[in-house]
């Protein structure tokens, strides 16, 4: 093996490596954060051949990065890095260790994900950074996070389930393991429907596709911020990748898959938006965030579903969006939690003008990353079928302003709910926040997708109406509403269509509770009737000593004796 | 004879004539038993490995014994044959280990280490077995050297436990009696051959043949834990922890599984097998086993239990694998033998662990357990995330070849029976899991037997971790060459050759 | 015939050595255990030989004296009747070693020893014994040897018992003895090879058939007539108990055996169904009789009578050569492993002081190598392999299969459960925890070894039986051939 | 013939009362009787040869069975003996299942 598979296979083993040899103690900060630093130099220096074969490892794992892989693979080393740094001393108390120990495996599986190409590597490290993340989002025990967990640990498990056939069934019928093969063959299979299905449920659960994110909006207010950041800015990605992997994109168009994905990320765009409008908490506002951006996200790979020839552009510009979206939704839950802490009046002063930065770049202001982004999107939308187009350029706009309203609504609940009253933290989350979000500014234009027009006048005119016509509409929202007298709007629940999905679960479940406990009366009665019989049989048994004690008696056994000899006499005569 | 073709025979004797020293010995004489067990189990290991270096280089063993006209006891080295003596020579090294450790101080262990040995011997005989016969005998023989075993504390429980083990297992030994001589009355020969003894006369007696697999499989199903034939496992749970992974990953079941295995493969053959319509319903009966087991293991609320009815439903892959009827769903159900095996010990040492160094035995008392036993309970926590399937443990490859292998033979129902199978693990694992590490401990353990500085006797922790490793280390090399997997594949490959 | 064969006189000296024996134990009481001992090695070497010879030369026929038949008395010997030999010389060997420190404080040591090889005399006559009448004679010397037997223990129910056994032996020989007389008055002759030429199926053949079978049915305990074997075989001295089911429950069906080949080889297919079902619900009944006591002799005896249904099994089946065989290797089985336990039941009750099964514990911790014996019994009586009975079972029910009566291998099979049940009844409360001490000292090693010797040979009979079945196969081919070509 | 049929005759009677028969001593004199019936058929079968020598052989089985009886019912009334030493009224009848 040369350095450069040695590389590759460091990225999900070094954390891994630190995780367990630290388990008990955790080591310095910047120990902590080189956890990363194998993936980041991967994106740097990439490797001459770009995937390397591991015939020994699981069923033949192949690793690589290239394109928009290593694109992905930049920004989730780098929110890990800085998530790892803010950790460090964001994260107190009992549990600090086992904090770690998760998150450093949930850190390699989140990796490992990016740079696995053959369905068994991938699932292994998806598998190891779902169970973990369960480890970041119940690290404060109340029975908030119990019931988060527990929400999130079941959508899990489905998915993997999910996942798991999807594969199978792939593997099955195309005979082979690599995701290249399997995008190549996956027309041709037998149950190609079936096994889309199935992918699209296991990995939209992980990318909070609508009604499959409800644990999004539970999980992050309760779970630290560090991990919060690294859950919305990176993990919810991965399941955004699986699609692209596993996918048949640009191999063969499938308008009805397509269409599917662009009309329900359309969905998630607004839905998302609307209802994180009526929340109340500044996190639960970021994660319906996070859903109505992964919405964009999915009408990308829509669009490459619809146009098969579109994947190459398409894919660079959704992983561009979600490193602008990774980076901005990190920057802007470490801000979060900080808003948290105790902190003077200045200090306010400069979290807000910071979490303007993060907020105005998913808005697509001009000149920001999300402006960038969101126009390397709309770039191909021209190839589409008219009808996709128009509704494309439609409806992209009004998710932005979509998006900028709420971003509004997020700064105005920290500046209402920041207070002095939170705990102290030290200088370094500060720094590292800071750092991320000069990552959110200069990152973005370094490795901005190569052919991207550069930015003109009227480019930056476009930006900025969705902004105006967000500003307006939120004037007169705020005007309605004091005509109005100041009613007070009843918030959503956070989760919203979960309340009904947990009832419809908890009675499917205490309907199954009710037959298995039908089954288990049965089975009692079942398993009693068999004693009582094994009772009676042994009664019987027992009073057949009476029957012997008859038989034995000397009169009785001789007069048996002859009977027998007549009978065997009589036997005899044929 | 030289030495070289008694091999199969000296398999045998390196833990037959050790067990029998053993019972002689006084009870006090630690150290010479000790000693006695290693080198016992050391030397098989190391005979096994010879045995399977030599047959590598093109040696074929065999030995016979006239046992009535025209049929003999035959030991001979056979691909799969060594696939299963090589596992249960390495687990029972682990196992003796581990029992070393945990018998510290209890009564009647000369007892106890001689029919210990005695079952293994049955094991080794079990698995080199060269016709239906032999396997019989020492299936027989396995049955009796483990009812010691499984009534070793004396206690009430113990002994309904034992009785339970026996109605079952010497029910089903007469039953594969009856069965065995049924074939032979039909076929008039028991040798296992590959592809199978029964070809010539599926034309002729099919209906008997089926009949006679029926029965043969509720023979050998006992000990598979087939269900209904189940129930004696979940009793046997209240024999102390090696005792239980010897009857869950050594030694008891293993053999029923293997039993499995020969019938279909070497006796009947895949194709009469599938033929006929009786591999398919083998697949049914494990099926419903599977699922069976799981739901009953999601009510239990002693752990050893769960344990066991887990192994149910577990050990049914096996059988599934190979009554799908295709080499790759074999591979799955032949791999799933080493792999259940070393990830249900592992979860059993952890349990016994637990019990003998802090005294839980009940699931809501392992509440904060990670604290205590940081080791044994990642062990712990690594087996059960293999048993629902989570890769690179060795339970994800099993599952990932029974269920390709599925799509291959054209039974897809077979995919998502994995799959909820794998939610039902998840559903009675994962509880435990978020018990061991997220709740806090208890102020006082049932009771805590604290010594030294490690978590618990080295004696007990080192099997644990290294059963542990091993079944992470199979998962995650399945693909290098001598890995079970590759081995299985080539045991399949061998059934199914044209 | 009448020429005396070179090494023939093995079996004279099978019959005259011991009887020599018995009158120097009964003189010189002193010398009687070693005497004893010496004849019972000298008969297993003599038994040997004889087997040795029949194998290479074929049955031997010897006229003591060289009268010759009518008058005379011949001597028959085959392989059948060598390998019994040999078994018996086994069994008295052990049986007697065993003896040695189990008599050791009683009073009854100066009878048994002589009565005890007069049996053996008695035994080996009847063996060896070629016509219908001296059968008669030696089964009937055979009985009384053993009544005695029983009657040495010094118990009122030992000797009621014994009277009981007594009678019914005596009432069954009579019966045989008109039987014998109403085959002289068919055929005119009482030698077995001639009865098989000359014997006619007619009324009195019949009469005789019901007869001697109702006769032996009784000496040799068939369910429903086994009334006597319970308290005979519990209440004897553990070694006599060992001798008399190992040994002599076997004499009366060996007899009928004799007799089924030759004067009732023409029996129709009735009178062996009816004794084959004779035989399963005795293995029925005994199981489950063995299961209910509360005694461990008692157990054993009923175990006995179980097992005698087995031994019965052979008649509906004689059409196939296996069942013979089957039958030879179970009677060899199952005399080793009997008196395995019953030897290992007498230390246990030598040592507790009682045999109540509710009160084994910690037998498993101070007994264990009588436990062992009882227990490797107690396998072979299971027939698992690779005991010698379950090479028996086997070819019994492959003899059922080959005929196409399953029935029968059922029966072998659930007989061999309920055998286990009733085994595993005893093993299961030995191994039960009890703080009450028990003294071993009563059981010398040397008692514990002879039953655990017995017990392991039984084990692995299976493996040496191969060559025995072979033997078994010359004349039960002959014998079978000659069945079979008198079929109508 | 006569003396056959009488033998089997006086056989059967016999029997009757050794089955009846609950005091030992009945049923030894029972069983002698029955003995005396097979041995008069014995003795009557032995002139079944035609001409005026007896058939040898079944007065040989005579006397041996009578030896044999002999020495039967001796062993008999010596048990029966020991027996009334200790209890006043013996029986044929035992009861294994009681133990001690």
């Amino acid at each position: 093996m040369n350095a450069a598979a040695w590389l590759l296979l460091l990225v999900p083993l070094w954390p891994g490596l630190l995780a367990l040899i630290f388990h008990r103690r955790i080591p310095g900060r910047l120990v902590t954060m080189t956890a990363a630093v194998p993936a980041v130099a991967v994106c740097l220096y990439p490797p001459a051949a770009a995937e390397v074969v591991y015939p020994w490892l699981l069923l033949g794992t192949r690793l690589g990065a290239s394109d928009a892989d290593a694109m992905f693979l930049l920004f989730t080393a780098l929110v890990w890095l800085i998530a790892a740094g803010f950790a460090h001393s964001w994260i107190k108390g009992a549990g600090r260790e086992r904090f770690f120990v998760f998150f450093l495996f949930a850190m390699a599986g989140n990796l490992g994900a990016l740079i696995a190409q053959d369905m068994p590597a991938f699932y292994a490290c998806f598998a190891l950074m779902s169970f973990s993340a369960y480890g970041l989002i119940v690290h404060k025990t109340s029975e908030k996070t119990r019931h988060a967990g527990r929400v999130y640990i079941v959508l899990v498990l489905i998915g993997e389930a999910a996942l798991a056939l999807a594969m199978i069934l792939a593997a099955g019928t195309l005979g082979t393991t690599e995701f290249a093969a399997v995008r190549d063959g996956l027309g041709t299979s037998s149950s190609r429907d079936l096994i889309i299905g199935l992918a699209v449920l296991g990995f939209g659960i992980k990318a909070g596709a609508p009604i499959l994110h409800v644990w999004l909006p539970l999980a992050h207010p309760v779970a630290p911020a560090p991990a919060s950041a690294v859950l919305s800015g990176t993990m919810i990605v991965t399941g955004l990748v699986g699609w692209l992997r596993f996918l048949p994109v640009g191999e063969l168009a499938l308008p009805g898959w397509g269409s599917a994905f662009v009309i329900v990320g359309l969905a998630a765009a607004f839905y998302g938006a609307f209802v994180g409008l009526d929340q109340r908490d500044p996190k639960v506002v970021l994660a319906y965030s996070s859903v109505s951006q992964m919405g964009i996200m999915t009408v990308g790979v829509g669009t490459i579903l619809l146009e098969a020839t579109l994947v190459t552009p398409v894919s660079l510009a959704i992983a561009f969006f979600a490193l602008h979206h990774g980076l901005a939704k990190s920057a802007l839950f470490l801000g979060a939690g900080l808003a948290r802490s105790a902190i003077s009046t200045d200090r306010r002063r400069t979290l807000l003008i910071g979490l303007a930065l993060p907020s105005l770049a998913l808005a697509g202001a001009p000149l920001t990353s999300g402006m960038l982004a969101k126009s390397a999107l709309v770039a191909s939308d021209a190839a589409l079928p008219d009808r996709w187009a128009t509704l494309l350029q439609v409806a992209l706009p009004l998710a932005s302003i979509a998006t900028a309203l709420l971003m509004a609504r997020f700064l105005l609940l920290v500046y209402q709910g920041a207070s002095a009253a939170g705990p102290r933290v030290g200088k370094a989350p500060w720094v590292l926040w800071g750092l991320s979000l000069l990552l959110v500014v200069v990152l973005p234009w370094w490795v901005g997708p190569a052919g991207l027009a550069p930015m003109t006048a009227p480019d930056v005119l476009a930006g900025l109406w969705p902004l105006g016509a967000a500003l307006g509409l939120a004037v007169v929202a705020v005007w309605v509403w004091r005509q109005a007298g100041r009613p007070s709007i009843p918030a959503l629940p956070e989760g919203d269509v979960l309340l009904p999905l947990e009832w419809l679960f908890i009675n499917t479940g205490r309907f199954f509770g009710r037959s298995s406990a039908g089954a288990a009366a049965f089975r009692k009665r079942l398993l009693n009737g068999a004693a009582g019989e094994r009772r009676r049989a042994w009664a019987l048994v027992q009073r057949s000593g009476h029957a012997e004690a008859w038989l034995t008696r000397w009169q009785v056994a001789l007069v048996l004796a002859l009977l027998l000899g007549v009978a065997i006499g009589l036997a005899a005569m044929g | 004879m030289t030495w070289q073709a008694a091999l199969p025979l000296l398999v045998l004797a390196s833990s037959l004539l050790p067990g029998l020293v053993i019972f002689a010995l006084p009870e006090r004489s630690r150290t010479l038993r000790t000693a006695l067990n290693l080198s016992g189990a050391v030397v098989k290991l190391f005979l096994v490995v010879w045995m399977l270096w030599q047959s590598g280089q093109g040696v074929h063993y065999e030995l016979r014994a006239a046992l009535l006209p025209g049929l003999d006891l035959v030991l001979r080295s056979s691909e799969l044959g060594l696939f299963f003596v090589v596992l249960s020579a390495l687990l029972w090294l682990v196992t003796t280990i581990y029992a070393v450790g945990y018998l510290e101080d209890s009564p009647n262990r000369s007892r106890f280490f001689g029919f210990f040995s005695l079952c293994v011997t049955a094991t080794a005989g079990a698995a080199l077995a060269g016709n239906l016969i032999t396997f019989l005998a020492f299936y027989e023989m396995l049955t009796l050297a483990t009812y010691p075993l499984v009534v070793h504390r004396g206690t009430a429980a113990a002994r309904r436990a034992g009785r339970m083990y026996l109605a079952y297992t010497i029910g089903g030994g007469g039953v594969l009696t009856l069965g065995t001589l049924w074939l032979y009355s039909i076929t008039g020969t028991l040798e296992f051959v590959p592809g199978g003894i029964v070809a010539p006369f599926v034309d002729r007696n099919a209906t008997a043949l089926s009949a006679a697999f029926v029965v043969l499989v509720a023979g050998i199903g006992v000990k598979a834990a087939l269900v209904p034939l189940h129930s004696w496992l979940p009793t046997a749970m209240v024999a102390p922890a090696p005792v239980s992974a010897l009857l869950h990953a050594v030694a008891v079941v293993k053999v029923g599984a293997f039993g499995l295995m020969r019938l279909v493969f070497s006796t009947y053959g895949v194709e009469a097998a599938s033929g006929l319509g009786l591999a398919q319903g083998l697949a049914v009966v494990a099926a419903v086993t599977i699922v069976y087991g799981s739901l009953r293991a999601l009510a239990q609320t002693n752990l050893k239990r769960l344990l066991a009815y887990s192994t149910v439903s577990q050990l049914s892959y096996i059988a599934l694998g190979i009554a799908l009827g295709g080499a790759v769903a074999a591979t799955g159900g032949i791999v799933h033998l080493v792999h259940q095996g070393l990830m249900k010990i592992t979860l059993f040492f952890a349990a016994g662990n637990l019990a003998e160094t802090l005294g839980v035995h009940e699931i809501r008392d392992m509440r904060g357990a990670g604290r205590r036993m940081p080791w044994s309970m990642a062990a712990f926590t690594l087996c059960a995330f293999g048993m629902i399937g989570t890769p690179p443990m060795a339970g994800f490859i099993s599952k990932w070849y029974l269920g390709i292998g599925a799509v291959d033979s054209d039974a897809a129902w077979v995919v998502w029976l994995l799959a909820g199978s794998s939610i039902l693990n998840a559903a009675y694992f994962l509880p435990i899991v978020w018990a061991i590490w997220f709740e806090p401990p208890p102020e006082q353990w049932p009771h805590d037997k604290r010594s030294g500085r490690a978590e618990t006797s080295l004696m007990l922790l080192v099997p644990t971790l290294f059963t542990a490793a091993m079944a992470l280390a199979v998962g995650l090399f399945a693909a290098t060459p001598y890995s079970p997997l590759e081995w299985a594949r080539l045991i399949a490959a061998r059934q199914y050759a044209p | 015939m009448t020429a005396l064969e070179p090494g023939s006189t093995w079996v004279v000296w099978l019959i005259v050595s011991p009887l020599a024996a018995a009158l120097i134990a009964f003189l010189l009481p002193r010398v009687a255990a070693a005497i004893a001992l010496a004849n019972a090695l000298f008969m297993g070497v003599a038994a040997l030989a004889l087997l040795d010879l029949v194998t290479e030369q074929g049955p031997h026929r010897y006229s003591l004296g060289g009268w010759g038949a009518p008058l005379g008395i011949d001597l028959y010997a085959d392989p059948l009747s060598g390998v019994l030999l040999v078994v018996a010389a086994v069994v008295v060997l052990a049986t007697l070693f065993y003896s040695r420190d189990y008599l050791a404080r009683t009073a009854i040591g100066p009878l048994f020893w002589p009565i005890s090889l007069f049996l053996h005399a008695a035994l080996n006559a009847l063996l060896l014994s070629a016509d219908a009448f001296n059968l008669y004679v030696t089964l009937e010397l055979l009985s009384l040897s053993a009544v005695a037997l029983v009657a040495l223990a010094d118990e009122q129910r030992a000797v009621a018992a014994a009277l009981r056994y007594l009678l019914a032996s005596i009432v069954a020989s009579l019966a045989y003895l008109l039987g014998v007389a109403l085959l002289y008055h068919t055929a005119g002759v009482l030698d077995l090879a001639a009865l098989a030429e000359r014997a006619t199926w007619t009324p009195a053949t019949w009469a005789a058939l019901g007869l001697m079978t109702a006769g032996l049915a009784v000496k040799g305990a068939l369910f429903p007539v086994h009334f006597w074997l319970p308290g005979a075989h519990s209440y004897a001295p553990s070694p006599v108990s060992a001798l008399l089911s190992a040994l002599v429950v076997k004499a009366p069906f060996y007899v009928l055996l004799r007799l089924w080949y030759a004067p009732f080889a023409g029996a129709p297919e009735a009178v062996g169904t009816l004794l084959g079902l004779l035989g399963a619900l005795a293995i029925v009944w005994g199981s489950l009789q063995a299961l209910r006591q509360a005694r461990l002799k008692l157990l054993i005896a009923y175990s006995t009578v179980a097992q005698i249904g087995y031994l019965f099994l052979f008649f509906p089946l004689a059409q196939s050569r296996s069942a013979l065989q089957g039958v030879t290797v179970f009677i060899l089985g199952h005399a080793l492993a009997k008196a395995a336990m019953f030897l290992a039941a007498g230390n246990m009750h030598k040592c507790l002081g009682h045999d109540r099964i509710q009160d084994l514990h910690r037998v498993a911790r101070e007994l264990p190598v009588t436990l062992a014996a009882f227990a490797v019994g107690g396998v072979c009586i299971m027939g698992l392999p690779p005991s010698g009975n379950f090479i028996g079972k086997w070819l019994l029910i492959e003899a059922a299969f080959a005929q196409g009566e399953w029935g029968w291998a059922v029966v072998v099979v659930a007989g061999g459960l309920l055998s286990a049940a009733y085994v595993f009844r005893v093993l299961g409360h030995a191994f039960t925890v009890d703080d009450k001490p028990v003294d071993a000292s009563g059981a010398p090693a040397s008692m514990a070894w002879a039953a655990f010797a017995l017990a392991l040979l039984a084990l692995t009979l299976g493996v040496f039986a191969a060559p025995l079945i072979d033997l078994i196969g010359g004349p039960g081919e002959t014998a079978v051939a000659h069945l079979s070509s008198r079929e109508p | 013939m006569l003396y056959s049929l009488a033998g089997i005759a006086l056989f059967c009677i016999a029997l009757r009362a050794v089955i009846l028969a609950t005091a030992p001593l009945r049923a030894i004199l029972a069983v002698n009787v029955m003995s005396s019936g097979v041995f008069l058929v014995l003795v009557a079968l032995a002139r079944r040869t035609p001409g005026l020598v007896a058939d040898p052989v079944p007065h040989a089985m005579v006397i041996t069975g009578i030896v044999v009886a002999v020495s039967a019912t001796a062993m008999a009334i010596v048990l029966t003996q020991r027996l009334r030493a200790n209890v006043s009224a013996p029986t044929v009848e035992d009861t294994p299942g009681a133990g001690p």
